[in-house]
């Protein structure tokens, strides 16, 4: 299973999903209305590193995070 | 290491007190802090923040290290919560042998912190907590679960 | 006046903790220190400064006008005579509104600082005051008495 | 009289001139021979005031003063 969490101001519960790759979790994301605000905006991180593609393989156990717009200090 | 998370307000005195006397014998020629405190505007009482601690301990950590390839140090505090009116939310300071490299750095840190740190704002305003969306930048590579499929 | 000079090396921490306490209802957004601090180099014992203050005075004020007019502030503080290795002998600090102006200001102010403020500095080294002659910058202007007639 | 002051390194006592304008200030200091390596690096203001050219009439009381190479911090 693949840990999904939504950070920061996005209101949503962690998802456990039993999925290989990101282009699948975009997959199931896009047909989630309350995140259409968030998955144009969002970075996501794959056990805590950043990535920049949808081309990435997940394993059993990874996590998956979604950061939207930050604003420290 | 010298990324420090504290619930509420910093006590800044004691945080810069601390910091400029544990390298005070480090042989750096330039100590520069940046303090960033909480202004009275829009109506708000305050701000909250929420930090995802393990990305913004591994984005520390890089910066920690471009600091090191100058010979220079970094270090920061930021609060986690609520934060009031005037009060410190964010401490940066950079510590290096040459002035040209600290005032650069120090810039380049902040900006970057802004853009980038997983750090979220919130305005306290009339009893709600409202995530400050107009203030806030989207991180390098954001987007790609949305893109078309 | 926000222009302070001491005799010897400065309490850092005393003097930004006032500093900081001084303005913190303000509703300053950022502040900004630069502590430069003397290293242990080329064999000196310390450094040794003269300071001319009605010049020095002038300088400062007209700095500080320029602060005022982008809604900031300008402090600093400077030793006179001795200070000895890891001592600190120079802080000067902005306060603004904003985070872009504050670090602006403080690069321009303390590089100005380093051309143009009436400060003179000497080595103390094997018991001797040696005039910094190699790290010394004229300021603008300089030379109309040396002038062909 | 108008008084000369040389600051920081300079190792000069200040002079007391009966002068009229920083031309005759200039042609009296060029020919001191101490003041040689100093003359072309100097500031110099007038009653605390930086001047740029030596078209400056000077009167009875006022104060002209040297400013060599400075390095604060």
């Amino acid at each position: 299973m693949i840990r999904v969490e939504f950070l920061g101001p996005i209101q949503k519960d962690p998802l456990e999903l039993d999925i290989t790759n990101l282009n699948q979790l975009a997959k199931i994301l896009q047909e989630d209305k309350e995140l259409s605000q968030w998955l144009q905006n969002s970075a996501v991180a794959v056990n805590d590193t950043l990535v920049s593609s949808l081309d990435v393989e997940l394993e059993d156990g990874d996590k998956v995070s979604l950061l939207p717009p930050v604003c420290g200090g | 290491m010298s990324l420090e998370l504290y619930d509420g307000g910093l006590d800044v005195p004691t945080i810069l007190k601390k910091w400029y006397e544990s390298e005070v014998q480090s042989n750096y020629g330039a100590f520069i802090p940046f303090v960033g405190t909480i202004r009275d505007e829009d109506g708000i009482t305050g701000l909250s923040f929420d930090i995802y601690e393990p990305i913004l301990e591994s984005w520390f950590e890089a910066w920690q290290e471009k600091a090191k390839a100058k010979g220079a140090m970094i270090k920061m505090a930021h609060s986690r919560g609520d934060v009031m009116l005037h009060q410190s939310s964010y401490i940066s300071a950079v510590f290096s042998p040459k002035r040209r490299v600290a005032l650069e750095f120090i810039d380049e840190f902040v900006e970057d912190f802004k853009a980038s740190a997983p750090i979220w704002k919130y305005d306290l305003k009339d009893g709600k907590r409202i995530y400050a969306k107009d203030r806030s930048t989207a991180i390098d590579g954001s987007g790609i679960l949305g893109e078309k499929l």
